[in-house]
């Protein structure tokens, strides 16, 4: 079985890395977000993200499946962690094995394109000078300045 | 997942700040289309009315068409552009 | 100092990993190089790596210099792997850390891409059926069959 | 990085097993071009010939081209297309 889940613990990306090495792969791409300080010039003190948890579980497996349908995948795991996050912090690893390696780019980024896409997380930065703003791919609720391409 | 004759409705996220709730509970007859949630949710929750044409929707973990067939117990959710990763 | 060197003992990609994490990163990618059973209908039984050491170790640096140069990296780490591998162990780790991840991925294909195209760094494949083969992009040496996209 | 007079020539890989030596000193005499090492590495390892078109060529660990200039104490490498990663 893969490993795709969500956690409120900090991410072990080792054992996610180790759960994708086979000896039919050739290749292992692991994609880690992170949490980073500064965007568009605003400086971020820690985030948040919140799931809905059944669909985003649900979502992520669909992830994974359709990955294979599109890409050699030897073997994938997907993992997101949910509450709060400081800085460089690991919020997801994406780790995917392929026979040969441009495949295992392909795919590790199709992934993390598309879970950014679809699974329903949200994330909330809280700022250094007290602001605290969703982030989403168009600005709404508290005010502006959301971000669309947060890592 | 709730009883019958009624739809369950969450909320997350900004649409749960401006709806003022994380869940509702709806009376609905035996099939009603997402449309009609959707309208009956604007109207009980009139925060979330600036932020319509955002907002996605998903019933029974699935995102869906306004539609798409929703019954009593089914759970739909509402939420604005998802932002992970 | 970013790491970057050749070793003897198995990776540790943890370390790898680590070393690139940093505030100014919102993405970390994470390439594995890993030994592969089968290529082209070949069993593999296990593999050797063998460098010219020196230069191997100069061109790994200017390798990280220029990837630096070309995209807007944080921070880089390359680690190769020399002497015996059994299938599955890893031969070569690269991480690389960037404010998005686009960046991130473009930069560690680049990094894979470019290392197998000029570290002096040879494979030499034992097959299952006993025989032995340097690897190279054009085949030489022992006989046919050599195999130019590896992993 | 050996005594002045010669340069050290090293072989690795398919190159080493053609040449049948990792490496061989050359008396050079003050300045020369790589290309008139080459023409003595395969003079003295025939074993090479066959593979001569596909050499890679180094002088100090930079690869370098034939009319590069070669120095007693200086260090040539002579390989096949580099298969790491």
């Amino acid at each position: 079985m893969p490993v795709i889940h969500l956690t409120d613990q900090p991410l072990d990306y080792t054992a996610i890395t180790e759960s994708v090495r086979d000896p039919a792969a050739g290749a292992v791409v692991l994609f880690l977000g992170t949490v980073r300080e500064f965007t568009a010039g605003q400086q971020t003190e820690h985030l948040e993200y919140e799931a809905y948890r059944e669909m985003a579980e649900s979502s992520l497996k669909q992830l994974a499946d359709e990955a294979s349908a599109r890409f050699p995948i030897v073997k994938t795991a997907i993992v997101h962690r949910l509450g709060v996050l400081q800085l460089s912090d690991v919020a997801v690893a994406i780790a995917v094995s392929t026979p040969h390696r441009a495949q295992a780019f392909t795919a590790g980024q199709w992934l993390i394109d598309t879970l950014k896409q679809r699974v329903p997380i949200w994330k909330r930065e809280h700022y250094t000078d007290g602001r605290v703003l969703w982030q989403h791919p168009v600005a709404v609720a508290d005010s502006a300045a959301g971000q669309s391409e947060a890592t | 997942m709730t009883g019958s004759g009624t739809v369950t409705v969450l909320f997350f996220a900004a649409a749960r700040d401006a709806a003022g709730t994380a869940q509702l509970q709806l009376p609905v007859p035996e099939k009603v289309t997402l449309a009609q949630i959707q309208q009956q949710v604007l109207r009980h929750a009139g925060g979330l009315q600036p932020l319509q044409s955002l907002l996605l929707w998903a019933v029974n973990n699935q995102y869906a068409l306004p539609a798409t067939t929703v019954q009593p117990g089914d759970t739909v959710a509402c939420f604005p552009p998802v932002s992970g990763g």
